[in-house]
């Protein structure tokens, strides 16, 4: 590509926030362009700058940012040296930017249309009618139903997704040259998502538009990305096409973050590659590769001095050592096979249970309503609404669903956080869900145990990992003194692979994923035998993700472990589920083992489903097709629809004529 | 909306009535007596007492006591203004309050706003120091120090305006004058109040992400700031501003003795002293019914100005 | 874009930890609790710490102030009543050096203030009469040159300075008394009312909206007959309605945070409510229990203040900031230093509780937690 | 208007008075304005005001039978007839008065009154459903009207009271007892409760039950009888007066138009007067000193006498029935001290009668001025610390141990509690205070009062105004059946000389009934049931304008004369 084709250009962008603790580097001087028409998709772990380039670029960084040096060059124009008043004139109808968030960033007390005509009819002098009409026109662009209704609205009448899509539609009122996408669609479900990415990339193709979309999801980047710059500790350590990077990183980070990533081809019985370690403090920023305490192929002049840039191809540099030309050689094939070798015993046998067997819990017709107000407004959410299945003893029985359908609710509801409104749970043929005496409660406190989403959320910030630890044996007094308990404390930190140090320290100087084995550790301390565990790693970058994920799969195989696996993440509950139960809208809509439901979808919402979850993989994604799931589709008027064992272990969730007519597919 | 104001009304109304009763007893259980002539003999003083059933059992009297105040009659005053109605004498007295405090309101609230305004924009800058300062400053010196100083100063040594408020009934330009400095001392608060909640409120909405996103689009500060987090940051202000509203009805006790306004300020604390107790009990019903009317207006408000809550659903 | 630049070096390019298994790093330095990174963030705040120093020192000097000279809280000597104030030093300034303006006939001036007598302001005629406005020191007018009443004497001719700290004192114990009290019911209540929701808190709710309904007055009167005017049953007045606000605060609280994972977390190991409310979800409220109390204790000062204004302050012959100012907003004109000095005392003891208040609550607030 | 010189200097007041010296400026300026300041006027009711501020109302717009003035000639007061024609005269016994009323008397409407009207008054006034407080006043006081008493209680009939209109001209009083005619005169003198009120609006005002009457509240509901009537009243704000043209002795006062603000505070009272917006000011304590050597400054006293009362029948506190240790109370107070350093104007105070109270009507004489009074007078302002600790030495040889007593005060007077302040000091010094301990509490004055009469306190502050010239009658408080006693002193030979100085033998022997008063004023003083401390003495300041008539000398009945005096014109 020509050098006249670039329409902006970021050189050496070297960004600190002063903080309370000292002077934080977040993005060490960065380099790089973007061509008109591509995509430039930027990845890297959280925390690693992505965003404070971003908002760089756009000029919007927060107060205590410095810009130590650097230039962003853009139509000729630094446009670090223009004031405020000047970059407004930028912002919106040249560059435009969406952001991660969707809930928050809409003004909560303005009209949808005023939001999106605001710049137009202030800035561009469009006549009111005028701009209403393209807001409406982009409106339905970004796929919104009824926009003239819409657009009287205000946002909290919005679902996340739909405002994700107003904020597209904001980004784009202008008709800009440059969108960045900040992790458009990290909150959002994989079928919301998979449209959006679809509405990004048609945007795209007609107006020529130039992209920088920042993920840390390898699936989106396949899917979206004309080239890639991946970032680590505040540096772009390589960048390249797209097909560079997924078929030939250099960059050892790179690789491991592709060896990572579970996919629906992951083995199950292979152990995950977790990048071991922590992310480095950007508060101190490493001497040489920031990269080289968690590299196993870290060589001695990583630790001394900082690689440049090596060339690869035209396209593709990369800033490793391992590039140099003393260095050895090593290609993606055998790193992956290196790490994989020496981590990649089983992870996991799968369990077999015998037809008798009785099952360690049994879910018969839970129901849980949630109602909100009385008299005529009275509300009532059917969070769960009537939904029946079993979990034997040692198997991992995975929840997935979109966000809202009740998997949580379900969750609590086991484990008694919520009261149910209807059905019965057995847990080792013990009812649970009735009255229960006090020392049986205290049995099933104790032998289920849950492990919680959000790795900050769930911990106390002002206990010590100790306590937090510690609390569940004291609470049920399972050790007799002060020692014992420590020594069991220790003894799990180990176990959950942490350090006994890391005992009198307090949750937020943790990383994520550090975080969430910790609430696995305090999950585990009292020996339970069945685990809820609510979307353990969706809080979780993916270089982590394995980290927990490995844990549990070793502790089950340790501890003869029984799971409920909740998640959204269709690839992470196939990897590490024996059945998959796949709930919508407060149902559970069909019930099969991992295997059998990805080979054998029967029911059109886990069809949408599948074909939704984006893969790290470019080929794979340049000809995926995403199938839509329209409810409406069913017509359960005349024929009640029921839970039906389709198949051996195979249930669905159909009317009778349903019923035939999945069954013609099998 | 309409049928949760009635259900509002109707928990409103059990609640007055509980406080009624509650400050029914409170009062009564006051020792001493509204006939405070030390040289009327014993058997004089009863027999005078028993006339308003005072020397009753309690539950008696308070058997009276609601017969009456189902009409939402207090009876006649007994000390303050013997012989008079007490919904009369608030009557006649709540307009010299309202006037003083009307333009109280009228100066407080775009002073207070323009310096939280001011002192949000510049946040930890110069002009928010001075500003802050200067909000303390108002809330901490008592305000019969300000009304004892803006009169002596103001008004007596430069002659600027009267020493006390003027005599006329009517507003014009003459008794404005007269009142100014009672309006000023009793503004000090509010503007006070007003600008540290707007400059709180106010700082929140700027650090918001719809601002940023406001800027994102292209907007710059001003606009940004006028359009998005000045209507944002304005909806809680109806916390403090209606209540000022309603407040307008009460005096402040000590600004109406230094000026010499005959309005609101003393009545209840004077009613306490003298043992008044059907004045006592009628300003406590009127100011309660005021008060849980305001709370009342101020969640309906939030329905109205609020989106949020005006189009459906709650805040959460 | 940087392009490769050699390096040349020889074993620079050996693998140091291909067969080690990489472990998470340990921690630098100590370990920083909740409360540790609170002070550090509240230590970075200037303002506040200017304040928490202004404060001790106020503490201090009501502990100390009264003993720094020779004099008591109660004695008075009707001779040297009223006199200004003198401060060593500042008097050689012209401020603080025991003069007053007073209005006397003109024949007075050679009969009585010959030798004190610093200028003649103004002369002028009421009636018949020959008066004159002439600059006394009173000091010498009165006998006592020898003596310094720092910030002056009451019209019990009792050193303002000793009462002033005195005053401090007592308002500071009643402040904090009320403070505590209204801390731990309105604690408890809220903790409750949030906690426990539904009908408790509706009921609960319903209570606390009574009580606040009734007005202050009634009940601080009531008190005050039946108990007297002292230190406790005033600070158990300002407590009768004070606690409201904190319970509600606590109650807000509560509904946030007893759906936190991780008080979720503790109740799947089956802790008691006790447990719950005490060591959960109460922490979270500590910041905003300190800010408030920072906050109620100039509250506390100020509603002190205003009781005495109506004639129920402090017992007599106690001084209170409250008492003080009542004495001296009646005389405020002809004798502004029995005004000035504890309202000088009363403002910084806002500014700085209130800048204090909000030190705290920055560095209390966990979503500033290392951040700036 | 008083509030246009906003641009002039202030400091004017103080210079440029030299031109008013003049006296001699021409009459005919227009009305004579008299603007003065004041409390809030509860009602103008007269059968139940309060306060003294109302009573001061009620003398300028309600007329009486007859009238108290200033005379000039024998520079001191004279009761001269108003609706009466005359004074009254009595039967043999004394007990049967008559007024003859003049016959063109009018209400402020120009409707007529007469006797009638009179009799409408007081039998509303002892109404026995209107229950008004100022009934008493007729049945509890110098003069007992036959079966008032009984009639307000509702036990006979309005015939059968001994007040009459014999026709629409004359009316006649029938007392219990007889009084001397002093006391008649007075009961009938200025205006208040015994004024008439006129029968139209009163009864127009009265509710369905006959409880209640709105008499009084209001402009239009507050006919004038007397000199002056109203012509603006607004509730706590502003009352004017101006002459009633049909009074007839409206000659007698100078002033003709009265202009009345509310003011409460004293700052802005004394400011409004430098201001030249008001003629007269009260001065108190501070403010007192700024104008200490003010030519302008008159003094007037008060028939009170402020003691510190002592529960002499202390069942707690055994010590404070012991007479040593009130004597000892009693001699180390510093009466001076308060009198002149606390209260600046007020006359320290060793004994039980004002020196304001009129002993000999006839001679305008106070009782302190007589021999009699001055024989029971200690020394030194009954000051003597030597004494004082003698006889505290035996009290607590008797006592054995540690006094400990509460001082109750008004929790409304500054000045009260600098007397408090300064009596625990003194008392701790005199005695030690390992000896004695004294506390002090605020009460609300009127709890005070209670907790006195029903003996809940150790020493509390207290005292009896009563009228200017029966210092007889004021001695009743004293008595041992005074129904609202607040002294724990009961002595049989007191009640019997009580009795015999206002109902019995002593009424009309003017020597014997002097020296029964000292005999009782030394009881009180030898048993000490209250430690009498100082007597208050207001300070007041006329404007340059006021030629006062009694030229700055206080007349009981009287004060200063100001409406009887000579007004400048205001510029
Ligand atoms: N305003 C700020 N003050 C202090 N530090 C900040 C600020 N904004 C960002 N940082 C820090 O800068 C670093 C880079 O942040 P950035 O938001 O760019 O990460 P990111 O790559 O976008 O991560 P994520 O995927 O979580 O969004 C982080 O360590 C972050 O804590
Ligand atoms: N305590 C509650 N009160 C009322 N409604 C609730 C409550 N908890 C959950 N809900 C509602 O129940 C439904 C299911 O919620 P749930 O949290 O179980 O979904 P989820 O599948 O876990 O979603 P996510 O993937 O977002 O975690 C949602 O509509 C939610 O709003
Ligand atoms: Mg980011
Ligand atoms: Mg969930």
């Amino acid at each position: 590509m020509k050098k006249e084709d670039t329409v902006l250009e970021v050189d050496d962008l070297y960004v600190t926030f002063n903080t309370y603790e000292g002077k934080l580097h977040a993005v060490r001087g960065i380099s790089f362009d973007l061509k008109r028409g591509e995509t430039l998709a930027i990845v890297g772990e959280s925390g690693s700058g992505k965003s404070v380039t971003a908002k760089t670029i756009m000029g919007l960084l927060e107060k205590n940012a410095t810009i130590e040096r650097g230039k962003v060059l853009y139509n000729e124009m630094d446009l670090l040296e223009l004031t405020d008043h000047e970059m407004s004139d930028i912002r919106g109808s040249q560059i435009s930017m969406i952001f991660q968030d969707p809930l928050s960033f809409l003004n909560p007390v303005m009209k949808i249309g005023k939001q999106i005509t605001e710049t137009l009819v202030l800035k561009q002098n469009v006549p009111k009618k005028e701009a209403k009409e393209r807001a409406l026109k982009l409106m339905e662009a970004v796929g919104i139903d009824q926009v003239e209704r819409r657009y009287n609205q205000y946002p909290f009448q919005f679902s996340g997704g739909m405002r994700q899509r107003i904020i597209i539609a904001i980004a784009l009122a202008c008709n800009p040259e440059i969108l960045i996408c900040d992790e458009p669609t990290t909150a959002l479900d994989v079928t919301v998502q998979a449209k959006i990415l679809e509405l990004i990339k048609q945007i795209q193709k007609d107006r020529n538009l130039s992209v920088i979309f920042i993920t840390h999801d390898l699936g989106v980047v396949a899917n979206v990305a004309d080239r890639v710059a991946v970032m680590y500790a505040g540096k772009i350590v390589e960048y390249g096409t797209v097909d560079e990077i997924f078929k030939d990183p250099r960059h050892p980070y790179t690789m491991s973050l592709l060896c990572a990533i579970p996919d629906l081809e992951t083995d199950p019985n292979a152990r995950l590659y977790a990048i071991p370690g922590a992310p480095p403090n950007l508060l101190y920023p490493p001497k040489g590769d920031a990269f080289a305490p968690r590299n196993k192929f870290a060589m001695r002049i990583d630790l001394e001095e900082e690689p440049p840039m090596f060339k690869v191809s035209d396209t593709h540099y990369a800033a490793t050592w391992l590039l140099h030309e003393e260095a050895p050689t090593i290609d993606f094939e055998y790193f992956r096979s290196k790490i994989l070798d020496k981590e990649g015993e089983t992870a996991r046998q799968r369990r077999n249970y015998t037809e008798d067997e009785r099952p360690i819990l049994e879910v018969k017709n839970l129901k849980q309503y949630f109602t909100s107000g009385f008299g005529k407004k009275k509300l009532v959410v059917k969070a769960v609404d009537d939904i029946s299945f079993d979990i034997y003893k040692g198997e991992t029985f995975g929840l997935v669903g979109e966000s809202g359908c009740g998997k949580t609710t379900t969750g609590r509801s086991i484990i008694r956080i919520y009261e149910p409104t209807d059905g019965e749970v057995y847990f080792k043929g013990k009812l649970i869900s009735g009255n229960l005496t006090k020392e049986d409660r205290k049995e099933i406190t104790r032998s289920i145990q849950m492990i919680f989403q959000d790795p900050i959320a769930s911990l106390n910030p002002r206990m010590t990992v100790k306590e937090i630890i510690g609390e569940g044996l004291r609470i049920n007094k399972l050790c007799s003194t002060e020692e014992e308990l420590m020594q069991r404390v220790y003894d799990m930190l180990e176990i959950v692979g942490l350090r006994k140090e890391h005992a009198n320290r307090y949750p937020h100087e943790f990383s994520g994923g550090q975080r969430q084995r910790i609430g696995v550790a305090r999950a585990l301390i009292v020996n339970p035998e069945l685990i809820i565990a609510d979307e353990p790693v969706s809080a979780l970058d993916v270089s982590i993700q394995a980290q927990v994920l490995n844990l549990l799969n070793d502790l089950k195989n340790e501890l003869d472990l029984t799971l409920l696996f909740i998640a959204h993440d269709l690839s992470v509950v196939k990897y590490f589920s024996d059945r998959i139960g796949v709930m919508y809208y407060g149902k559970l809509v069909e019930i099969a083992d991992s295997d059998e439901l990805y080979n054998n979808p029967l029911h059109p919402y886990t069809k949408s489903l599948l074909s939704a979850i984006p893969v790290p993989d470019p080929d794979y994604e340049r000809t995926r097709q995403h199938i839509h799931y329209d409810p409406s589709m069913h017509d359960y008027s005349k024929e009640k629809p029921e839970m039906v064992e389709i198949k051996e272990g195979h249930f669905i969730y159909a009317s009778p004529s349903e019923v035939e007519e999945y069954k013609k597919n099998l | 909306m309409l049928r949760y104001t009635i259900q509002r009304l109707i928990l409103m109304a059990i609640t007055l009535f509980l406080i009624v009763s509650v400050s029914f007893f409170v009062l009564h259980a006051m020792p001493g007596s509204f006939i405070d002539d030390p040289l009327m003999p014993k058997d004089v003083k009863e027999a005078i007492e028993d006339k308003y059933h005072l020397n009753d059992p309690m539950i008696v009297q308070y058997k009276y006591f609601l017969k009456d105040f189902l009409k939402l009659d207090f009876g006649v005053s007994i000390a303050l203004q013997p012989k008079v109605n007490v919904n009369k004498i608030l009557a006649t007295k709540i307009p010299f309050s309202v006037q003083v405090n009307i333009f109280s309101l009228i100066l407080s609230i775009p002073v207070g706003l323009i310096l939280g305004i001011a002192a949000a924009l510049n946040k930890n800058k110069i002009p928010d120091h001075v500003i802050s300062i200067l909000i303390i400053l108002f809330i901490s010196v008592p305000s019969f120090v300000f009304a004892s100083l803006l009169q002596y100063f103001l008004a007596f040594k430069l002659g600027w305006f009267p020493i006390v408020s003027s005599v006329e009934k009517a507003l014009t330009w003459n008794k404005f004058v007269s009142i100014f400095l009672p309006i000023l001392a009793l503004s000090f608060g509010s503007i006070a109040g007003i600008a540290r909640y707007t400059r709180s409120e106010l700082g929140e909405a700027l650090n918001s992400d719809y601002m940023i996103l406001a800027k994102a689009k292209g907007l710059t500060q001003t606009q940004a700031t006028i359009r998005h987090s000045m209507r944002n940051s304005f909806i809680p202000l109806a916390n403090i501003i209606i209540p000022m509203f309603t407040g307008i009805l009460g005096g402040s006790l000590v600004i109406e003795k230094i000026f010499s306004i005959p309005g609101m300020g003393s009545v209840m604390i004077e009613a306490i002293n003298a043992k008044d107790y059907p004045v006592a009990q009628g300003v406590l019903f009127w100011y309660s019914l005021l008060g849980l009317l305001t709370i009342l207006i101020v969640d309906l408000s939030y329905g109205i100005i609020d989106p949020r809550i005006r189009v459906g659903g709650r805040k959460e | 874009m940087k392009t490769e630049n050699g390096v040349k070096s020889e074993n620079k390019f050996e693998f140091i930890q291909i067969e080690e298994t990489i472990i998470d790093e340990e921690f630098e330095g100590e370990a920083i609790g909740f409360f540790q990174d609170a002070m550090i963030r509240f230590r970075k705040n200037k303002a506040s710490v200017v304040s928490f120093i202004i404060i001790s020192i106020i503490i201090v000097m009501s502990i100390i102030g009264p003993m720094m000279n020779e004099y008591d809280f109660k004695q008075q000597n009707l001779k040297l009543a009223l006199m200004p104030a003198r401060i060593p030093g500042l008097e050689k300034l012209g401020i603080f050096d025991g003069t007053k303006k007073i209005n006397v006939r003109k024949t007075s001036i050679e009969e009585k203030y010959k030798d004190s007598l610093i200028e003649i302001e103004k002369e002028y005629r009421v009636g018949n009469t020959d008066m004159a406005t002439i600059k006394v020191d009173m000091y010498k007018h009165r006998g006592v040159k020898d003596k310094y009443f720092w910030f002056g004497t009451d019209s019990l001719g009792r050193d303002q300075w000793t009462r002033l700290w005195r005053g401090t004192r007592i308002s500071l114990i009643i402040a904090v008394l009320s403070m505590s009290i209204n801390i731990i019911i309105g604690v408890i209540y809220g903790a409750v009312s949030g906690y426990y929701g539904g009908v408790v808190d509706l009921v609960l709710q319903r209570i606390s909206e009574i009580l606040g309904g009734i007005p202050l007055m009634v009940i601080v009167i009531l008190f005050v007959i039946y108990y007297g005017p002292g230190i406790v049953p005033i600070a158990l007045a300002l407590c009768l309605t004070g606690w409201i606000g904190m319970s509600r605060m606590i109650r807000a609280q509560f509904f946030k945070y007893r759906e936190m994972e991780y008080v979720l977390a503790a109740r799947t190991l089956g802790a008691s409510d006790r447990t719950l409310i005490f060591r959960h979800i109460l922490p979270n409220a500590i910041g905003i229990i300190i800010t408030m109390s920072a906050l109620a204790i100039p509250g506390a000062i100020f509603s002190e203040s205003f009781l005495a204004y109506v004639g129920l302050g402090i017992q007599a012959p106690e001084p209170s900031i409250g008492v003080l100012l009542a004495e001296g907003q009646q005389v405020l004109l002809e004798y502004p230093h029995l005004t000035l000095f504890p309202a000088l005392t009363i403002s910084i003891l806002m500014i700085s509780f209130n800048l204090l208040g909000n030190g705290l609550r920055d560095a209390f607030d966990p979503t500033l937690r290392g951040q700036e | 208007g008083k509030k246009d010189n906003e641009t002039d200097g202030k400091q004017d007041v103080d210079v440029d008075d030299s031109k008013k010296d003049d006296e001699e400026v021409a009459e005919d300026q227009g009305p004579v304005v008299f603007r003065i300041t004041g409390g809030k006027t509860a009602t103008l009711n007269p059968h139940i005001y309060k306060t003294s501020a109302e009573a001061g109302t009620m003398s300028y717009i309600f007329g009486n039978l007859l009238d108290m003035i200033y005379d000039k000639d024998i520079d001191n007061y004279k009761l001269i007839p108003n609706h009466a024609v005359d004074l009254p005269t009595k039967n043999e016994e004394g007990t049967v008065w008559t007024f003859k009323l003049k016959e063109d008397l009018k209400w402020e409407d120009g409707s007529p009154l007469n006797a009638r009207d009179y009799e409408y008054s007081y039998k509303m006034l002892l109404d026995p459903k209107l229950k008004n407080s100022r009934g008493p006043q007729v049945f509890d006081s110098d003069i007992v009207v036959v079966n008032a008493k009984k009639y307000w209680d509702g036990e006979c009939e309005w015939e059968d009271v001994g007040i009459k209109a014999l026709d629409d001209y004359t009316l006649e009083i029938t007392l219990e007892f007889p009084v001397p005619e002093m006391d008649l005169y007075l009961a009938f003198t200025g205006g208040g409760a015994s004024s008439p009120v006129q029968e139209k609006i009163y009864e127009a005002g009265m509710n369905e039950e006959r409880t209640e009457t709105d008499y009084g509240t209001s402009k239009e509901t507050t006919p004038s009888c007397g000199v002056y009537k109203l012509e603006e009243w607004v509730r706590d704000q502003i009352k004017v007066y101006v002459k009633n043209e049909y009074s007839p002795i409206k000659d007698v006062y100078t002033v003709d138009r009265i202009e009345s603000r509310v003011v409460e505070d004293e700052n802005t009272n004394v400011q409004l007067f430098e201001n030249g917006d008001i003629d007269v000011t009260g001065l108190s304590g501070p403010n007192y000193d700024k104008y200490a050597e003010d030519p302008r400054l008159v003094f007037a006293k008060s028939t009170t006498v402020w003691s510190m009362f002592i529960n002499m029948t202390s069942e707690e506190k055994p010590f404070l029935q012991d007479v040593n240790f009130r004597k000892a109370l009693f001699y180390a107070m510093d009466r001076k001290t308060i009198a002149e350093d606390i209260f600046k104007t007020a006359i320290p105070a060793p004994y039980v009668v004002s020196s304001a109270k009129v002993a000999v009507p006839s001679k305008g004489l106070t009782y302190r001025e007589t021999d009699v009074a001055k024989s029971v007078l200690p020394e030194n302002d009954g000051y003597d610390l030597d004494l004082a600790k003698e006889y505290f030495d035996k009290a607590y040889e008797a006592y054995g141990k540690k006094m400990e007593v509460e001082v109750q005060y008004f929790d409304n007077s500054e000045q009260m509690k600098r007397v408090a302040e300064l009596l625990e000091q003194d008392y701790e010094n005199a005695f030690g205070p390992d000896r004695i301990d004294i506390q002090l509490r605020a009460v609300p004055w009127n709890n005070a009062y209670d907790n006195m009469e029903s003996g809940k306190y150790d020493l509390g502050f207290g005292g009896w105004a009563g009228g200017i010239f029966n210092p007889w009658s004021s001695m009743e408080v004293y008595t041992s059946g005074f129904t609202s006693k607040i002294d724990q002193f009961k002595s049989e030979e007191f009640d019997k000389l009580y009795e015999r100085t206002v109902k019995g033998d002593l009424i009309f022997k003017e020597q014997e009934r002097l020296e029964a008063l000292a005999e009782m004023e030394k009881m009180l003083l030898d048993v000490v049931p209250f430690v009498p401390m100082y007597e208050p003495v207001s300070a007041v300041m006329y404007a340059d304008r006021v030629h006062l008539i009694t030229e700055g000398k206080w007349i009981p009945g009287v004060g200063f004369g100001v409406l009887q005096s000579h007004f400048d014109p205001l510029e």
